[in-house]
């Protein structure tokens, strides 16, 4: 290998993914600077803290585990991030009297999600256990340097960024609820069951897809269902307890559905609104690529980011073009709630396909989007977000997705449109209908059970007065504050 | 002649108002968001943990143009609609008009309303 | 340690933080938890997936393409979130009527430039070919593992992560140009010409600057335009692009230009717009750093972010300390314009120029800005987000700053200001107007075709109604659905 | 080389830049790919440019340059997106009619700190000089490839990347100011108390603590204040500035406080404002993960990045109930102010405390936010976005926290409560302590001879006619502009 | 005497309006945002893929309180201003007032106006 | 017998005026919104670095129902509180109604005041 030429190398396709190697021959030391992982405590000193002891040795785990860290916490955040997409997509198609109250859901949510996931949801989701749930890791207890699948499968990832990568999984999971659910649900009932959710329905149906021996990877021997970053795990689950809640709760006030002349009242700031499914879009390069877990696999995160744009792109234009004919309008509401689509419905099957699926799954989603928007107005369901549709449904066909179109070259056979057989397809479906109708009837009882307790639904007047000044004390507007000490 | 009803009402009263002057021949009316204190003299919210009066709650106000014989039945109509029997309920009054044009058509008068 | 399971050792809790260890003597081999970069396929399975071999080796060129494609795909993503920042810009720069139109135009525009640039923009710019137009990588086929400029330098990139980076930029481009276009634009003509610029203008004449064997990097024996990040590929040429546009279409209904009499119509939320300038701003780092292609070249990244933060903020000073005087006030407007000015101007050179230059760079951007703002009004072209000025204009002086603030150490000869010859700088000066040229040239000409068509421009009353209900069937804000259940 | 300590190897500029080598035996060979490192001037060749060298070596050292060196600018741009975040919290949190105000001061602030910390603020912070100021590193002449706090600790962050990771800290120490004095602040006296703030006082005091050779780090017998990203440094020396900032200027005309019947105004746009604060949590991802400076520090970033979560979720829901019984409604403005709280809080302790002490740090912050917006408000001081409460006192109680709950196992000693003695604690104390006198003293001084040149105060007139129209000649709000072809 | 004169138009035309009364010396307006309907009972918009009926369609409304005689004429130049033919164009119409003052100068009567 | 006070003032005085009001025995008011000159003639904003002139500046439009003995004196007491003395201030004027109804109660007449 000495002597040839960078060019020669890398145009030699044997060789482009060349190992160093260390043949023959005595290796006396390499010698690494350990400053930076000492930590930060010593950064602060006006002095020297600490001399490397000679000899040295290069810890390689240790390039992999800060990579892959770096990777899933930068992932991580971007996933966060969603929820800022989530607020502004939420409270931009919401009515200006419900604004404040979709707003402090999804900040509370968060908060909620975060303590519960640090006490036990985690551990039910990730921690070993049996097929059913997990119990290990309660608090953050008995953590490990890195995550490990209880020892199957060292992610490189350090336990903690694991943690919060999983953590704005879960929050992701409960806000898409609470975008069903809009504009009648009181705020203790909002509470009571995002406890429900992020603590227990999405940590436990997560464990049997994701977690270490959960049941679902066990059964149909060995075909199991997979998801790649959640199609099912997320935003299938998330869809149907939205759909839960919004029949619970049952239509806002006032509102007419479409075939008793009615119709969606339109959200009441759609430049909020349409940045929102921008910063979602965005947040999506974190949800996908991250979900790799680490970003030594090159090609794989570069797939993913590719396969994710271009099937929201594709779902965009399908869900505008579909509707154009009916409403001779270019709808940008349905754009957004299109390429959202496309996103749900490639996540399940980003890292297995190629580009040209990518389009296809996603123009496909966008038109699921679109029926299953105008399913759940004819079924008489006020979902003032669109979330079922928007993650219900495109979760159903990302997941199918993966057994019609997996191309085989990535850890799932080849799927049935490019000839591969059925089988892993009716993992897919089977999977997903099992997360599908675990999560609805879970949450449906929840729901259920806070509603009899009169916590779910406000109160009438409560709801014609809005829900801002019902609950929160506050419109979100005081245009007035221009021109007085106080609100006028 | 004509008459200018003007009706003060709550916000979430307005379809229904609406609707009622729809069902008794009224073909046009116009609507102002406005804020306004009565009786009900304000209310309290709260922004960062403290409590604050504002006196001014937002209103709708409808202003409809009619002929003078229907204009107490109209106002009777809107009373009728509006009224949830809480306080804040608001007003009706009416004034009288001497003369409106239709811009579309120059028509004038009653033709107009 | 050789031979053991990679289950073992990780099992192991006291070797959890192992380094690899080349004691003394032969070292046999060096064992890689390769777990990470197997891909997630397996990390869902409830039990050990695979060993890693004894003498297995370290793949370096491995954590070169981990860490260069994870960071041009970070860079991709704050690129793509650029559009969130334009969106708001545009939108709030926009009058109240027409900020559905300018959301939806971007959003859409996204999309189809994804679609464009996978099936053929791609190819005709960073396929190989001849110096005109690459013809490689149709619909991304052919693709190898990195990208290599057809073999000429492995940019340790996976390739696609290096085309979505690179779709990134595109959209940058085809945005800029809706910008000058607002309020008047049909939105069939939108499509039209944006299938023009994103998969035809931008990717040929992109391809002769930076695609492989452009023809624009092999005249002039050698000393050819140097343009790190775009100032001409992207900025210059979405510039005139967006002024053959508003040339074409003309000024809104009822605008009036400063000699006449009147002025700008100002926007109509300027929170918006100042959040989507910083927004910008904060995208601007994955354009400029991310153009390294490389975070190995650690000083180079460095140096990008900081001189690119530098001009940004002498820009925004500048241009609003010069209209100071004239309008006595504080501008934010022009402080925003002066800012992304700057940053637009140091995208040529930021790479090759030291902090110093950086601010001079700046400084003048923002005074460009100003007074190509004044020239444009002043020549009665409507451009209602000063797109010509700040892209276009900006770009020029950024290209030319290369030529005269190089300061020799990074690949282009010293500049003309500091002890160079003038060689470079004819080369930028050249290059830029063949950019500058050949893009106003191609979207003149496509831009008079869709106006002979009657697609470009709305209808008189389309136009007075405002575009968002007379194209997009819904204003943009309904604060009356405060109040009752549909729309007012 | 071996046997050299790290200090030594690090000092001696020669090998600044030093190539692992490997000595004795036979080295067969290690090829590296050196493409990617050799800057992108030479990416856009269609020819080979350059052939490896037989017998390269790996630069080890260069992976972790640029390990660290990107995670730190991508740290730096979560920083500096935080701007957008403040800006829309205080424009949120501002009556309409000083909205461009409050987002004119945040963006020139920006613009003047980086041109500042360019000129002399990084020199008087971070080079070397004497306990008091550092006068190393102006107009960041004389900067190495690495920081090395002046050859004790190499950051292996390249220079001008740690240059712009700090100048975006002291841009947040100036931003929070102007949040406290909003509305009434006349601009020139923003300008030039700007100056101070960014070019003297943050970065003088800021020395003290984090500077090579700070006297605080030296007093006290080794046991110094420890403040991992900013408690003390960033948020009390901006919370107290802000302090001295509304004390000097007295509150807006028209402000009655809560003990006369009044109260504070309500912000003019929730929505904004809530998005932004969420923005901010986002970009504390940033804050205080990248305060590591190095990514290969995977355990660390980890444990920083969940605490970070982990507090803010708690400092939220503390907030929030703690005010119910109070006002009966889900108050949102005090759960973002608590959240923030709770970000302040631990971002000193956030290296060094578990998950458990996170919470209850979170927890206590969330409720001295709101006990400190009360004593604000009772001492007649008009602080219309929080800032003293939130980042002032929440940062007092982040830095006592170290000595209360450090767990001693990442360089500081055992914290009081949970067994370790009180030495720890009192360094906290008078550190932090310093940090807010000198601030609050430094600030009160400069504001009071702004005040006396009849610069900070804008004139009677000027403040109701609203700051935007009189000192920016434009409301943020146009939405007349929906009909009109110029303002109404 | 003086007469307040109340128009309903198009926002659009605001501009041909407000530039065609002060050609005919009117040196003073208020105009308020509204919204209405009459003749031309709502129209049809879109919101994620669904059509839906908007009764109330934004118009301005222009208040101008001038000397009684001049009225007639001032409906007419606004009528003409404001007209494009097309449904919607809205309606003007004139109310007695008792008394006007100027706040600034506490002038009353024509001489306030 | 009723009237309709309609005072268009500054809107940084509407704090004021409402509290004299208060203070001289008004019992409600509605307040809107409105834009307008007058003598003033519009003022200079700034976009982009150009000057452009508004000619409708931001005020508020103030209407009070009352009774017509008082309607002068508080006509007065808005005129007193609004006054800045500078170009601006506003108008003031009334009109006579002809019935007033509280909508909660059905009171007619001044009972409904
Ligand atoms: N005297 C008045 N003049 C003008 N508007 C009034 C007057 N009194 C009440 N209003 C309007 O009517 C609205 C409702 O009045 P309120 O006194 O609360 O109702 P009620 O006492 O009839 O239950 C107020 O918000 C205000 O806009
Ligand atoms: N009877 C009415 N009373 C009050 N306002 C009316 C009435 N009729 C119409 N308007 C106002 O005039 C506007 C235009 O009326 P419209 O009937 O559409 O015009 P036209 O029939 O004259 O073409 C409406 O939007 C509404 O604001
Ligand atoms: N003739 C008028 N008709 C209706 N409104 C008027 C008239 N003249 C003035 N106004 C209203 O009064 C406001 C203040 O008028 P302006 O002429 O500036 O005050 P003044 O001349 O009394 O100092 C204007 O903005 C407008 O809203």
């Amino acid at each position: 290998m000495d002597g040839m030429t960078l060019k020669s190398r890398l145009g030699d396709k044997d060789r482009q993914r060349f190992f160093v190697t260390f043949l023959g021959g005595k290796l006396i030391g390499i010698v690494v600077a350990f400053a930076a992982i000492l930590g930060p405590g010593q950064l602060i000193l006006g002095k020297a803290v600490h001399a490397v002891a000679p000899n040295a040795e290069i810890p390689i785990q240790d390039v992999i585990n800060g990579q892959n860290t770096a990777w899933v916490l930068l992932a991580a955040f971007l996933v966060f991030f969603m929820q800022a997409g989530f607020m502004m997509l939420e409270a931009g198609f919401a009515r200006t009297r419900e604004v404040v109250n979709v707003l402090q859901e999804c900040i509370v949510d968060t908060c909620l999600c975060a303590l519960l996931f640090w006490a036990f949801g985690f551990a039910f989701m990730f921690g070993f256990g049996n097929g059913f749930i997990g119990h290990e890791f309660f608090f953050l207890n008995g953590a490990q340097a890195t995550y490990t699948y209880h020892g199957a499968t060292d992610t490189g990832v350090a336990f903690m960024a694991f943690f919060l990568f999983q953590f704005a999984f879960a929050d992701t999971c409960s806000t898409i609820t609470s975008g069903a659910m809009v504009g009648r649900t009181a705020f203790k009932g909002d509470l009571i069951y995002s406890v429900a959710v992020s603590g227990f329905i999405y940590p436990i149906i997560g464990h049997w897809v994701w977690g270490p021996g959960g049941w679902l990877q066990t059964v149909r021997n060995g075909v199991w269902i997979h998801d790649f970053a959640g199609s099912s795990v997320v935003h299938t689950m998330g869809g149907f307890i939205a759909l839960a809640g919004a029949i619970v709760l049952g239509p806002r006030l006032g509102r007419k559905f479409k075939r008793d002349g009615g119709g969606l009242p339109p959200g009441h700031d759609l430049t909020i609104a349409a940045i929102g499914g921008v910063i979602l879009w965005f947040g999506w390069y974190g949800f996908n690529p991250g979900s790799t877990l680490s970003s030594f696999d090159a090609a794989g995160i570069g797939r993913v980011a590719t396969n994710t744009t271009l099937a929201a792109a594709a779902g965009g234009l399908a869900a505008m073009l579909w509707v154009y004919p009916r409403v001779k309008k270019w709808d940008m509401g349905i754009t957004i709630n299109g390429f959202l689509g496309g996103l749900v419905a490639i996540t399940a099957p980003c890292y297995y396909v190629n580009a040209t699926a990518a389009v296809i799954i996603g123009l496909v989603a966008g038109v699921v989007v679109v029926l299953g928007i105008d399913l759940i107005e004819h079924m008489r369901i006020d979902d003032p977000i669109g979330a079922v549709a928007v993650h219900g449904f495109a979760g159903i066909w990302g997941t199918w997705s993966v057994g019609l179109f997996s191309n085989g070259k990535f850890g799932v056979p080849k799927g049935l449109l490019w000839g591969g057989d059925a089988k892993q397809l009716w993992s897919q479906v089977w999977g997903n209908a099992v997360v599908a109708v675990a999560s609805f009837g879970a949450a449906y009882a929840v729901m259920k059970v806070v509603m009899m307790m009169k916590l779910l639904r406000v109160s009438e007047d409560g709801e014609l007065e809005g829900m801002d000044i019902h609950e929160h004390g506050s419109p979100a507007y005081h245009p007035e504050a221009a021109y007085t000490g106080k609100g006028m | 002649m004509l008459e200018l009803i003007t009706a003060i009402i709550k916000p979430h009263k307005l379809d229904d108002v609406k609707e009622a002057l729809l069902a008794n021949g009224v073909e046009g009316m116009t609507v102002t968001e406005v804020r306004g204190f009565g009786r009900q003299r304000g209310k309290t919210e709260n922004f960062r943990g403290s409590e604050y009066k504002i006196d001014l709650i937002p209103k709708m106000k409808i202003e409809i143009v009619v002929a003078a014989e229907t204009a107490d039945h109209l106002i009777a109509v809107i009373v009728e609609a509006a009224r949830t029997g809480k306080i804040g309920d608001g007003k009706v009054w009416k004034m009288a008009i001497d003369g409106l044009t239709r811009v579309r058509t120059g028509e004038m008068g009653s033709e107009a309303i």
